[in-house]
């Protein structure tokens, strides 16, 4: 995995291996943000730029702990540091791109304690990937997280027009509506194999 | 002189069918016609156009409702017993947005009460008992030196002859002419599209009376100020335009153009579009693109009023439809209760299913026979039972998207028959202008699942007007 | 002189028109190709394609009487999913699958949003991809086309017990038709470079899903649609267009590894997929140019998968994503209103 | 819990109070966690040497012994800790009289749905590769992971050609996929019928590790046979 | 703790994670694990146990410190308690059964972004004495592996055709792989909520319980 180029680990990283449709990584903000389109794209955006974050925290936080051969902190210092990084940067934002803060802010500390975000960590440190290659796959994830997203959203507003029956209300309609668009996605299985 | 006219809005060639575009795209100008976008091409059933328009008689008692136009209520002028000749004001104007009403024959006024309505609400109407010896002859009147008058002479006159528009709009039409100071109105375009199926009441007036259109145009052209007219009409009725053509003015400022068969030619802005090439902005009137609209039945009208300075005491009715023996193009006194029109056309079997005032597409069944002909019917069509087709299975929005190809606002019906089922009326406003649509039917008429899309508009419409007020 | 009056609002008039027509039309346009099929592939692809569509019709009745609804067998929608889906799986797919394939085609794919109209996909791809998804062998267990036998016996497959794994039919397959490799023209493609010539394709004698091969047939049914206003012709021609313009791109880059568009265009279901499966509309875009992108998308993610990814075929995944991607298009292809400056959208 | 008893805001607390509860909380979860790693430590590292030796005794059957070790152009060393630069790791399984039987190495290449990651077998004396198994996968199940179970399939691996070219630096053959049932030479593998993109994934893996490891190796053969 | 409520029994502790607020069905909490391992009864048992193990340390750790955490840093606390059971326990499964760890591979370690253990956390370990917040830790966790187990059955019977491992119908059992696969795992939770709502549809008087249980 660690000599993959970085477009087979993009692609596979939005498509085949959609975070949210293969990989089951950040159901919670799947299922409750996916409701309207326009908070959905917003939430897909700032979910992308903690990704970043966190696996730029993670990548450094895995060169120190593996150095210093403190392998048993690797999970307390990833979530510690990665909750701490994007306060720090919710922080940041709210002095100096109050614009960007009021579009993203309300979503990031919504997103700190979200699988997916801890699950691009662990990943990348699980599959030895370059620094590089760790930001690829940050951005990927956070890319099939928010296409993911945006698909299911588009759904749900349509669904809101349908007269659903009432037993499939609520998650149960979401949950069979990420099948369906995992079932589609399978299609992509493979992409970018042959490199 | 014509300096004022904008160089895109420069008119055309009246001698082709095939009208160049402005922008120079030649090329295409055999397969694109000059029409609006979308529309619809239901069968036309025109079959009253070959023969000429008749008179029908004064019926034994007439009903005026008070308000027969947009705008408040006629003031009546008269008291029950009072003995009136026919032209005779015996309703006046109330304000400005407001006509008078004449009298459509020498009678009696009967009553001033509450009678049925096409709309359904019983309203304020004068019942007039008419002397059976009452003759066409106008009793009435006061005469207008057209030539010398000024346009608020023209104006007033117009006003006094209680002229609204007679396609169905009921606006008055000295209203309409009144055209605020900070537009400039270039162009005066004359509607004699006639897109609704059935109606010809237009069309054989343009045919019979080409010469009072011309008339009747130059007076509306003289009080908007306009440099130029132009006739729109449909290429089904050529008859009409060679009758026109006939008439047309030396100076060239009255033009007569053709436009494509095509639903809903007639509405206003599409007309513009068709015609001028220019698109007239969500929520603003054709005055906004220096245009003003008539309709040529109005025109015509006014032609004839207007010099005899007399008032608006009847009109033409196309009666017609496949219940209707006798269909054809009728001088109907306003006032007439239906009742006493089909008797006259006949009506074909007792099991007539629906009665539409005007057209097919926008026009309003009635629910009672005693509802009068007023100034806005335009044509009273008979459906019976074979061509009321039974109650249809209304299934669900099936998103083929036939709505979104015909609707001429460029609106997503779809989308918002879905909102209006879901009652999301605020969503049908908001963020996709149920507010443009001017409910010409189009998307109700092609829909596959038999949705009443016009309907649910109407409603929502209604709740959204009541919400804001 | 009293007349019955009743009260209706307007338009007065209507097309003509209706859903039950369009579904009916549809219907009687994929007979030709069932039959096609038929004779192409034997009895087994008869007892596939009636139990695949009484699968479906027997599911939409379930369901309806679940949900307490009146039956809605009358509008055809659930006879055209199962002869859709009969026609999109192997010849010889056991029946059983067939009929599970029905079932989750019209409760995943339909009753579960509403039914008719309100479905966020094709109904028949649903099911399809299901079972793509849940027997991966038995759904690429193709049999040959035109075997001498194939009105006098079924394929061993056919009636495997339900539940059960169905027996391996290769020895069977080679028996029934000489040569016969029982890969698809894709397959061979992909995996052996072997180009499938197009005379194969047209005479139908290629390894294929039941309704697959008959390429002049589905355009022909297609063009009578489309004549007729029950399809829309924008979706088959955007959907072509783009895989041929995106194949032939493809060719022009690398000849010796790409095929040329006519063997794109003529393999796999993109004729069937593009012409019936992608134009179904509930879920395809209601407007004119969300329709062209909607195509277009459908297209050029068929070719890569095919070109790329690790199935042979794409277009049914393609078209489930072309549905998922729809209420998107619908919504950043709204017409433009009359009157309105383009880019000022409220 | 309820907004009826919502309590007032307590009184901020000291920065003090927090740094020491923080402090005290890390403390307790520190010694935690440190008691747990050094008692499971060696049992972990047990866990995954066994698992490793079964794998390497099951591709190289009748060894009795294994070691790890790191190849690289400066020579061969014991894999302890990190690999040399350009070091490549293999096993080499000696039987119970301490004769080398054959290396391992691990090869992995994109399969249908993720890497493949299979171990082989190479038998330095035939130079053929004699052994296969599969050490992680995420193919179809009932299709890719035939690689396991299938017969014909594992019967590529009895004596895979995989000579190399006499100045040692690359493979005669390639080591390739056919399709199923049109294996002609012994360096083919014969494909899966239904799972060929999952068998080649496996030749191409293989292919690429033994391409990279034997030309590595080759010259360092004869000292690993003496060297127990 | 509504005022003038009774103080909930321990059985009713127990129960409410076990059935009344079941993670799984009727919070739908904690959805990443609980479909991405349950492919096989085993996995999901094995799932379930570790995280029940997080719940219970946590709980009691948090329950004991409860009056000793600032309110400003106990997000911080709970967040470093639960990470560091969360290591203890990964460690462990790595210690007992290399197979079990491989087959739950990086989920074991995202049981640290499991809300309901934070939850729990925050809304009863803190505020109740220790022997309490186990009971409701203990039920949650049962609860949320009696929900795990509920997957992985079904997913295991339709995918492998075994439970537990054992074969139930045959070697000719045509195993259902989709069940294995993603959508097979969105589907048959999906399908296990539609069932629940069913359900509670006909049992008025459950919704209602459940939905006061829920604000509460």
């Amino acid at each position: 995995m660690a000599d993959a180029s970085l477009s087979q680990i993009f692609l596979a990283t939005v498509l085949a291996n959609n975070f949210v449709l293969a990989m089951f990584l950040g159901l919670c903000p799947f299922i409750g943000v996916s409701g309207r389109l326009n908070t959905a794209l917003p939430m897909g955006a700032a979910t992308t730029f903690v990704m970043l974050v966190a696996s730029l925290c993670a990548y450094g936080l895995n060169y120190l702990v593996t150095a210093f051969g403190l392998e048993f902190l690797r999970l307390i210092s990833y979530i510690v540091v990665i909750a701490s990084a994007v306060q720090l940067v919710e922080m940041v934002l709210k002095k100096y791109s109050p614009t960007l803060f009021r579009a993203l802010g309300i979503y990031l500390p919504l997103i700190t304690t979200n699988c997916a975000i801890l699950g691009v960590a662990l990943f990348q440190t699980a599959r030895e990937y370059s620094f590089i290659q760790a930001l690829v796959f940050a951005i990927g994830a956070g890319v099939g997280f928010t296409l993911a997203l945006v698909l299911m959203a588009g759904l749900r507003e349509r669904l809101n027009l349908a007269i659903v029956p009432n037993v499939v209300q609520g998650a149960a309609l979401s949950l069979m509506l990420a099948g369906l668009l995992s079932l589609a996605f399978m299609g992509f299985a493979g992409l970018g194999m042959g490199g | 002189m014509k300096q004022g006219i904008p160089f895109h809005l420069k008119p055309r060639s009246d001698e082709s069918l095939f009208t160049p575009h402005p922008n120079g795209k030649r090329m295409f100008s055999f397969f694109h016609r000059h029409t609006f976008a979308r529309g619809v091409h239901p069968d036309a059933h025109k079959s009253t156009a070959g023969s000429p328009i008749r008179r029908m008689p004064f019926a034994s008692r007439m009903i005026l409702p008070l308000a027969q136009h947009i705008g408040k209520p006629a003031v009546p002028l008269v008291r029950a017993g009072e003995e009136v000749v026919r032209g005779q004001p015996i309703a006046k104007a109330d304000g400005f947005l407001s006509v008078p009403i004449h009298a459509p024959a020498d009678g009696v006024i009967e009553a001033i009460e509450l009678k049925a309505s096409a709309r359904g609400p019983w309203v304020e109407s004068i019942v007039l008992r008419v002397y059976e010896a009452s003759t066409q002859q106008v009793g009435w009147s006061q005469p207008c030196d057209i030539d010398n008058a000024s346009p608020r002479d023209i104006i007033q006159a117009i006003q006094d002859s209680g002229m609204v528009g007679l396609g169905g709009a009921t606006f008055p039409s000295h209203a309409k002419l009144t055209v605020p100071a900070e537009h400039k109105i270039h162009t005066l375009i004359v509607n004699g599209c006639e897109c609704e199926p059935y109606l010809t009441c237009d069309h054989r007036l343009m045919l019979e009376y080409p010469a009072d259109l011309m008339i009747g145009t130059r007076l509306a052209m003289r009080a908007i100020g306009a440099e130029r007219a132009i006739i729109g009409v449909e290429d089904n009725k050529l008859d009409a335009v060679e009758a026109i053509r006939r008439c047309l003015p030396a100076d060239g400022r009255i033009t007569v153009q053709v436009v494509p068969t095509k639903y809903p030619q007639g509405a206003e802005k599409m007309l513009i579009k068709s015609l001028l090439g220019v698109e007239v902005p969500p929520g603003k009137l054709p005055m906004h693109v220096g245009v003003v609209v008539n309709n040529v039945g109005t025109l015509a009208q006014l032609g004839q009023l207007l010099p005899a300075g007399v008032g608006l005491t009847e009109r033409v009715v196309t009666v017609t439809g496949p219940g209707i023996n006798k269909p054809g193009d009728y001088w109907v006194p306003i006032g007439t209760p239906m009742r006493t029109v089909l008797e006259w056309a006949g009506v074909r079997d007792v099991d007539a299913r629906e009665i539409i005032l005007g057209g097919p597409m926008m026009g309003q069944a009635v629910a009672s026979l005693d509802v009068p002909v007023t100034k806005g019917v335009s044509g009273i069509l008979v459906f019976d039972k074979l061509h009321v087709e039974a109650e249809r299975k209304i299934w669900p929005c099936i998103k083929c998207g036939e709505c979104v190809k015909v609707c001429p606002m460029g609106l997503n019906p779809s989308m918002l028959g879905m909102l209006a089922a879901r009652r999301e009326y605020e969503a049908m406003g908001a963020a996709y202008h149920l507010g443009d649509c001017f409910e010409c039917g189009c998307c109700t008429y092609v829909c596959p699942s038999h949705i009443p899309l016009v309907q649910q508009f109407r409603v929502a419409k209604g709740i959204l007007r009541s919400k804001s007020a | 002189m009293t007349p019955r009056i009743e009260l209706r609002t307007s338009p007065h008039v209507v097309q003509g028109g209706s859903v039950e027509q369009i579904m009916l039309h549809v219907v009687l346009a994929l007979l030709p190709i069932a039959a096609f099929s038929v004779w192409q592939y034997g009895l087994s692809a008869l007892a596939s394609l009636v139990t695949v569509t009484l699968a479906c019709i027997g599911s939409e009745r379930l369901f309806n009487r679940l949900a307490g609804k009146p039956g809605t067998l009358t509008d055809w929608s659930a006879t055209i999913t199962g002869l859709l889906l009969a026609l999109s799986l192997p010849p010889a797919f056991p029946l059983w699958m067939g009929a599970v394939a029905g079932f989750v085609a019209i409760a995943l794919g339909k009753a579960l949003f509403g039914g008719i109209g309100y479905n966020v996909m094709n109904p028949a791809l649903v099911g399809r991809a299901f079972v793509q998804a849940a027997f991966p062998v038995a759904i690429t267990t193709w049999i040959p086309a035109f075997a001498p036998q194939r009105f006098s016996e079924f394929a061993p497959t056919t009636f495997t017990a339900p539940l059960m794994q169905p027996p391996d039919i290769s020895a069977w397959a080679k028996q029934a038709l000489d040569g016969f490799t029982g890969a698809t023209p894709l397959a061979s493609w992909k995996f052996d470079n072997v180009l499938t010539t197009p005379t194969d394709f047209l005479t139908g004698a290629v390894t294929a899903s039941a309704g697959e091969t008959s390429a002049i047939l589905i355009l022909l049914s297609g063009g009578y649609l489309a004549a007729r206003g029950f399809l829309d012709w924008r979706i088959p021609a955007a959907i072509l267009g783009s895989a041929a313009l995106a194949a032939l791109l493809f060719q022009w880059l690398d000849p010796a590894r790409y095929p040329d568009p006519l063997f794109v265009l003529l393999s796999g279901g993109l004729m069937l997929g593009a012409v019936f499966m992608a134009s179904d509309m509930a879920t395809s875009p209601v407007t004119p140019k969300g329709v062209w992108i909607y195509g277009a998308l459908i297209g050029v993610i068929t070719v890569m998968i095919r070109y790329f990814g690790g199935l042979t075929e794409g277009v049914m995944y393609a078209i489930l994503i072309g549905n998922a991607l729809t209420p998107l298009i619908d919504q950043v292809t709204q017409p433009k209103l009359f009157g309105q400056t383009r880019g000022k959208r409220a | 819990m309820t907004a009826l008893t919502q309590p007032a805001p307590p009184p901020a607390t000291s920065s003090l109070a927090m740094i020491r509860t923080l402090g005290v909380v890390a403390t307790v979860c520190g010694v935690l966690l440190v008691l747990t790693y050094q008692n499971t430590l060696e049992a972990i590292e047990a866990n995954k040497r066994i698992a490793l030796q079964r794998a390497v005794f099951k591709v190289i059957p009748g060894a009795a012994t294994m070691q790890a070790y790191y190849v690289s152009p400066t020579g061969v060393v014991e894999a302890n800790g990190a690999p040399p630069p350009g070091g490549l790791k293999f096993f080499a399984a000696r039987d119970a009289a301490g004769q080398l039987k054959a290396v391992a190495a691990e090869a992995g290449a994109m399969g249908y749905a993720d890497m493949v990651r299979v171990l082989y077998a190479y038998d330095p004396d035939r130079q053929v590769i004699n052994g296969f198994g599969v050490v992680a996968h995420r193919e179809t199940p009932g299709i890719g992971d035939k690689i396991i179970t299938d017969r014909g399939f594992l019967d590529n691996f009895r004596a895979l050609d995989a000579r190399l070219n006499d100045a040692g630096t690359a493979l005669v053959n390639a080591i390739k996929g056919v399709k199923h049932g049109a294996r002609q030479h012994a360096w083919e593998i014969d494909a899966i019928s239904g799972a060929t993109v999952t068998s080649r994934a496996v030749a191409k893996g293989i292919n690429d590790s033994a391409g990279k490891l034997l030309p590595l190796l080759r010259p360092h053969i004869e000292k690993l046979k003496e060297a127990p | 703790m509504i005022p003038g409520r009774q103080q909930p029994t321990n059985l009713e502790e127990f129960l409410e994670g076990l059935w009344k607020q079941n993670p799984v069905f009727v919070m739908v909490l904690g959805l990443c694990p609980a479909l991405a391992v349950t492919v096989s009864a085993v996995n999901a048992l094995a799932m379930g146990a570790a995280t029940t193990f997080v719940l219970l340390g946590s709980a009691l750790l948090v329950s004991l410190l409860r009056n000793f955490i600032p309110r400003e840093v106990r997000i911080a606390t709970y967040i470093v308690i639960i990470a560091t059971f969360v290591t203890i326990v990964d460690y462990l499964i790595a210690a007992i059964s290399l197979t079990v760890y491989e087959a739950l591979g990086p989920f074991i370690q995202l049981i640290v972004v499991n809300c309901m253990i934070l939850g729990r956390a925050e809304a009863h370990s803190s505020k109740n004495p220790p022997l309490r917040a186990l009971t409701n830790a203990l039920g949650m966790g049962l609860g949320f592996s009696l929900g795990l187990l509920a997957l992985g059955s079904v997913r295991e019977i339709f995918g492998s055709g075994s439970l537990f491992g054992i074969a139930l119908f045959g070697a000719d059992f045509q195993p259902w792989v989709v069940m294995l696969l993603p959508p097979g795992g969105f589907f048959v939770l999906g399908a296990w909520l539609l069932l629940f709502n069913w359900w509670r549809a006909r049992t008025p008087a459950a919704l209602k319980a459940a939905e006061v249980q829920s604000h509460g």
